[in-house]
């Protein structure tokens, strides 16, 4: 060993104190912001709260009523679904954009198999599901192995498959009544049930068995943090040792799944079945409205589930509290668009506060 | 005797750059491999051939005697060759535990693991923080911190200590303490050692020469995309080695 | 000799009404001869693909085009440019605006449609329809014409002052509970519903752009128990509309015939193709009227209305 | 000086030879492949050619006429101004969900100025590019300033434009004759002239022209480059001393003057004015299509205006080279959907071999 | 004397984690100061603190005895403060003459410059091409390649060369030689050298003891977030300074 190492022999005799600092932050307003610097999808869920507390003072008790609580979540249902494949998406620093004609397809597929060649109800949603699924893994195929930027890869799935859906079902629409009378069970997430006086739907239950299981999953189990970590940075979790493929086919795949649990749901919420229903066109920019009013990052890497599901609510909140408070049609529009805005930027306050 | 890990006539190119020049490389059992050479020799570039990062354009790699095609760094893992690259390759907006974990979680025993797949956090954590310690980066206040959230030498000392604690053939380190402070830099020497005396073969690729005097059994001279030559670091000078590396003086015999 | 080439351009071709106008078109034009391309827009209100339609229609040397514009004054001018290049255009459905832009329109009175509804809904209520209160389903917030005219033609002959006859929403009788957009179509009818239930939930009367819009305005009233007692009134006859109609889902519908427009379109193509001549209007109506019929199986009195099964028998989903 | 640092001294006579490589690549094709790498805009443009030529052999000589060529442009026109000024933002690591929203207002004001208040023509013009500009301003300092995500800053600026626009216009529309007779420099863009035979407009004109500048102007001066190292890295380029949040302002505002000009071009383009024009609505989706088409990056400083360019092209030829071979809408569509994906493709393997 | 850059009583805080502890800072007109401590000491955010990269939440900064409040870089440069920061700060898809000519690019003469604004470039290429081969980084092929496509040493050795090329009054470093290869470290600790003949005062952050001492006037140890002390290289040990900046021995008075 040469002699210009002496030096640091030194450090064997250095301190081997943890440096330790006070916390100048003190009482409950520094533990909250503890919580919320831990807890980032507790800043959505305060603007949902603050937001239902402010629609309440403005509309009075009408808007506390269970009816109109419950509502909210009924009408939230698909895109909330929705907002929770997406947020996978996301994740992965990736987009859907063609989340909403997935799900329409998915639910004409049920009908026409159950209606156009007699296939049992159960078996045609287990069809339109796995259907789902399979465009998912295309998608996912072409993200990952031809390396095609998923915008473009789910722009050009959303013009296929609209476009596919439209020439399937030839514009038929299947009424609510023969379905009713024939399948029941493709309608069967509309059943609805009393909780406390407020009356729920299946439908309801499903979204919120989703976002836990999907929150759950993302959070406690390798799977989710390999998501994380190549929505972060693929190259570097490519080299850190995760099979970044395989995380990607079994993103994209279960977003196709959870797209084709929302076309049942939306067999069961609006009765009939109709290639034309508006999600198809208009499902992916609300859910990634969700998404990002939730909080998640579209560079991929950082949020949580359950901030895109506090996102879906909020705008379902601002929705049905401006009609309520009487707003027309076109000044709901506007209000929208200003409160979008407005509840990310008080939640960018709020992180910046916070931190 | 056959070298635990072997290249042969390996090429690289990007574009018009080759940055491979068919080079060989020979990493003995057991031994501690320095490699040297001026900045864009081509050092990285030949440690990520070896290790799945890169597929070579041309050229065969060897692990014990046996031809592998590393087609990802994973496959590189599951044979027994950690490595700590020059970038890190971490995540980021993860946690320290999660990224000495990434790609070999433990689960929960039980069912909760079995069924639920649920990761067993409080022994990660331990395990992680002993690793640490055992580094001495013992200004890392939170194993839960991100990783972004962290110095550029803590962040490596997370890296070394992560392929320290899986490698179990090779370890390859990429500039391991570029970043370090002194007491940290000697922390990883030792720590190389340390693992040697484990039976693992070591390639350490760095530019401070008296560390690499220190703890190199051989030194692997790379100049211009190619191996120059091989030395001995007790038969040869440090003015020696750097002469060789950067083109001053011709090695005897290559 | 080289067949006859004609284009049809229709709003959107997800729209039931646009597809049996597709079909009642190809299959007259499959008789005849004549080579058929069809176009439409994205989405409701679509003018520029119109316009890109009708260019592509010069570019490939058509003979006549039939259209239901997106945007009746805004298409005008491209539509003068066909016609300036040799081919005859028929506006289907919905009037050009001026009317004589078009060589000729096969029409729906789509005003005289809504205002039907209208009277019906006012006589079937009875005494109630003093204080009834009346929902408004329309399309989209950008109000294309077929969405005013229907709305307001609803308003007038319910007997409520429409205020600007151009555009709905700003009327202020007290009977209106308000006035929400539906796209037209199921998921939008219930939601639009749901919000105004929200607001004022003892709703009597429910005034639906289209039979889709009024099946999900359905499927609310059921959501809260009233589906009963409250009345649901649609303008179109497609088929799955008088079935509802039939079921009692819907109070009385206003029945178009899109079939026939598009067949005569053809036929008047073939015609001017053939010898130059061109199409003549209804008696004294500057439009060719292909018709409305009130399908109810509830008439009242004063208001001529054809029952379920007749409307069944024409309908065209 | 510790003598452990003599061993260094040896570099003084270290070789000083610059490190040179054979180039592997010979003759045209390597020739052709390092132009490629260079010129990353050759590969849409290869792309767009070789579809006018299928195009050409499926339709034959109907699509080579100079009517359908020029028509090409004129359908594009409006798409290419909006693909140019998303490309700015996109390049900066952004996205203007408004673009096509901002377009239809400005012609929209252009137009209720003049008849509503007898405002002169070029004047109402003036403040109409003006305004756009004003929104671009004010999506600018909430994303430069507040630091919220351009996706949900211009997503509520769309609702927040087009309803403005519906409430403002009263969904009036103008009449193109009453443009003509009273202020025809609105429809100024719309004038044609003769070149070659071909009949092109001003507004195709405009087009150009913007695209060319801004191509300049990104390649060849500073505040292009700072464009791109914002794009890249905001960060990094802070640290090296770019005024980031001029150079974000700058990006906005001018996307918001040349929506403006596309405004007019609409004018021009359709003859009257019409606040539903389907423009506000889709204007967005493709724009950025052509944009991502054109092979710049959705992550910010790769790619060039004149790949977006070609990329406008590329769906205008795909989109009227299929309704002239007589394709229904709906398989017009799905077509399109695959054909994207597959130009897309073409490009990545195109790059891919280049390397 | 009146320190050309002076800092006192600087608090830097991130959440629980205090980054500067009340520090003080001085450097003084035309020397090198050496700035070590332990990884996470505080040392790249108190020059950052210095160089307006971050806003400290307390304290002061004086430039020439005149207080300045930087609000970003760009003011700290037109100060005549150039930093080369630990993550060098490039545009990875931007040439290295882009990257070195960043925020200020030279115009054409004339009216292509004037009204077109139009770069030089043949002018900025040359430059950049004659920085680089001071710090003889010859490897390097192509003055335009993006900076990505560089070897880490390269894309340091890039960032030097943009900081010495500027810099007219105080020019910071950290860690600049940290991925350099030997000859290319050589090169950095002779540039500094360089600069400072030329007036410039120079603060270098390092974590190499032989390297701080060959160059150091005098050395700023920081521990745990704040000043330890100042030491004189000649009047003291590498020995020392490790012990003081690892905390094994107490300076004398601090
Ligand atoms: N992804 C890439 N694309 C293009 N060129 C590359 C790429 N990676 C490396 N190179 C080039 O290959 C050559 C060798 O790079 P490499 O990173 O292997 O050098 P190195 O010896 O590790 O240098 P250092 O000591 O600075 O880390 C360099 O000239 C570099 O510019
Ligand atoms: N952006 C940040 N967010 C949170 N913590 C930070 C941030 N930047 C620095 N820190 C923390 O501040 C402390 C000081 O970091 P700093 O980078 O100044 O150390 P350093 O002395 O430069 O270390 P090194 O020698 O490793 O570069 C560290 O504990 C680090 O974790
Ligand atoms: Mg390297
Ligand atoms: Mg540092």
């Amino acid at each position: 060993m040469s002699n210009s190492d002496n030096y640091e022999s030194v450090v064997t005799s250095a301190s081997q104190d943890i440096a330790k600092f006070d916390d100048h932050r003190k009482g409950a307003l520094g533990h909250f912001q503890h919580m919320l610097h831990m807890t980032p999808s507790l800043v959505p869920l305060i603007v949902l709260v603050a937001s239902i507390i402010i629609f309440g003072i403005a509309i009075g008790s009408n808007f506390f009523s269970a009816y109109a609580l419950t509502l909210i979540l009924q009408q939230v249902q698909i895109v909330g679904v929705l907002a929770a494949a997406q947020s996978l998406v996301v994740l992965t620093a990736g987009i859907d954009l063609s989340v909403g004609a997935i799900a329409v397809f998915t639910s004409v597929l049920m009908g026409q198999f159950t209606f156009r060649y007699g296939i049992p109800a159960p078996i045609s949603i287990l069809l339109g599901v796995s259907i789902g699924t399979a465009i998912g893994a295309i998608s996912g195929w072409l993200v990952s192995r031809v390396k095609l930027p998923p915008f473009i890869v789910t722009l050009g799935m959303w013009q296929i498959v609209l476009a596919a859906n439209y020439l399937y079902s030839a514009n038929e629409t299947i009424r609510a009544q023969d379905i009713a009378t024939n399948a029941p069970s493709l309608q069967f997430l509309g059943n609805t049930f009393k909780l406390g006086g407020a009356t729920m739907t299946l439908g309801v239950v499903m979204m919120v068995v989703i976002v836990a299981a999907l929150a759950y999953y993302l959070r406690a189990t390798a799977w989710g943090r390999h998501v994380y970590a190549v929505g972060d940075d693929p190259e570097a979790a490519k080299l850190a040792g995760v099979n970044v493929h395989r995380t990607l086919m079994s993103v994209y795949m279960l977003v196709g799944l959870i797209c084709g649990l929302a076309g049942w749901a939306m067999i069961g919420r609006y009765g009939s079945i109709s290639p034309s229903a508006t999600t198809g066109m208009m499902g992916n920019i609300q859910s990634i409205t969700a998404v990002v009013i939730g909080g998640i990052s579209l560079f991929g890497g950082r949020g949580s589930i359950l901030g895109a599901f506090f996102g879906a609510l909020i705008v379902g909140v601002f929705e049905l509290g401006l009609r309520m408070a009487g707003a027309d049609a076109q000044w709901t529009y506007l209000l929208i668009g200003i409160l979008i805005i407005g509840a990310v930027s008080v939640d960018q306050w709020i992180r910046k506060v916070a931190m | 005797m056959e070298p635990i890990l072997k290249g042969r006539n390996l090429v690289k190119r990007y574009g018009k750059v080759t940055a491979i020049d068919h080079s060989d490389f020979d990493l003995m059992k057991g031994e501690i491999l320095a490699v040297i050479g001026d900045n864009g020799a081509g050092k990285s570039s030949i440690i990520k051939a070896l290790c799945g990062a890169i597929t070579p354009d041309e050229g065969e790699v060897w692990l014990e005697g046996k031809r592998v095609r590393f087609a990802s760094p994973i496959d590189a893992r599951e044979a027994g060759i950690e490595t700590v690259y020059q970038t890190l390759a971490m995540s980021p907006a993860l946690s320290i535990t999660d990224n000495m974990f990434m790609g070999r979680e433990i689960r929960m025993p039980g069912l909760m693991g079995k069924y639920l797949r649920k990761l067993d956090r409080p022994k990660m954590e331990k395990f992680a923080r002993d690793k640490l310690s055992e580094l001495g980066l013992m200004t890392i206040q939170n194993i839960n911190q991100p990783v972004e959230s962290l110095s550029g030498g803590q962040r490596q000392g997370v890296a070394v200590a992560r392929a320290a604690a899986f490698g179990s053939k090779v370890i390859i380190l990429d500039e391991p303490t570029a970043a370090l402070g002194v007491k940290e830099s000697r922390k990883v020497l030792e720590l190389i050692q340390d693992v040697r005396s484990r039976g693992v073969s070591i390639i350490l690729i760095s530019h401070n020469m008296p560390h690499v005097f220190e703890v190199a059994d051989r030194i692997h001279v790379h100049r211009l995309g190619r191996k120059l030559c091989v030395i001995n670091p007790k038969d040869h000078s440090m003015s020696d080695a750097v002469a060789y590396m950067t083109g001053a003086k011709l090695p005897e015999a290559a | 000799q080289e067949p006859v080439k004609a284009c049809l351009i229709t709003k959107t071709d997800t729209n039931p009404f646009f597809v049996k106008m597709r079909e009642g078109a190809t299959e007259k034009a499959k008789e005849l001869g004549v080579e058929l391309s069809n176009f439409a827009g994205r989405i409701d209100g679509d003018n520029e693909t119109q316009v890109a339609a009708i260019e592509t229609c010069i570019a490939n040397g058509a003979k006549g085009i039939l259209i239901t514009p997106s945007n009746s004054s805004a298409i005008v001018g491209p539509v003068q440019q066909a016609r300036d290049a040799g081919l005859l255009v028929i506006a289907l459905d919905t009037p050009l605006d001026p009317v004589d832009a078009a060589d000729m329109t096969f029409a729906t009175d789509n005003f005289l449609a809504g205002e039907m509804i209208g009277k019906w809904a006012k006589e079937s209520l009875g005494d109630k329809a003093e204080d009834a209160k009346i929902a408004m389903l329309n399309i989209d917030i950008s109000q294309p014409s077929v969405d005013v005219l229907r709305n307001q033609g609803f308003l007038t002959g319910f007997g409520i002052d429409v205020g600007d006859p151009n555009k709905w929403g700003d009327e202020e009788d007290p009977r209106i509970v308000g006035h929400d957009v539906t796209q037209g179509n199921e998921e939008g009818g219930r939601k639009a519903l749901e919000n105004l239930l929200a607001q004022e939930p003892f709703i009597d009367l429910v005034y639906t752009v289209n039979e889709p819009a009024a099946a999900g305005a359905y499927e609310a009233l059921k959501s809260v128990g009233r589906e009963g007692e409250v009345t649901i009134v649609s303008v179109d006859g497609g088929c799955p509309g008088v079935a509802n109609v039939e079921a009692g889902i819907i109070g009385a519908t206003a029945q178009q015939y899109p079939l026939l427009m598009a067949s005569k379109g053809i036929e008047a193509i073939a015609a001017f193709a053939n010898d130059g001549t061109k199409p003549e209007a209804s008696d004294g109506k500057n439009f060719f009227d292909t018709g409305v019929k009130l399908v109810t199986d509830s008439p009242v009195e004063g208001l001529d209305s054809i029952p379920v099964t007749e409307g069944k028998d024409l309908c065209w989903g």
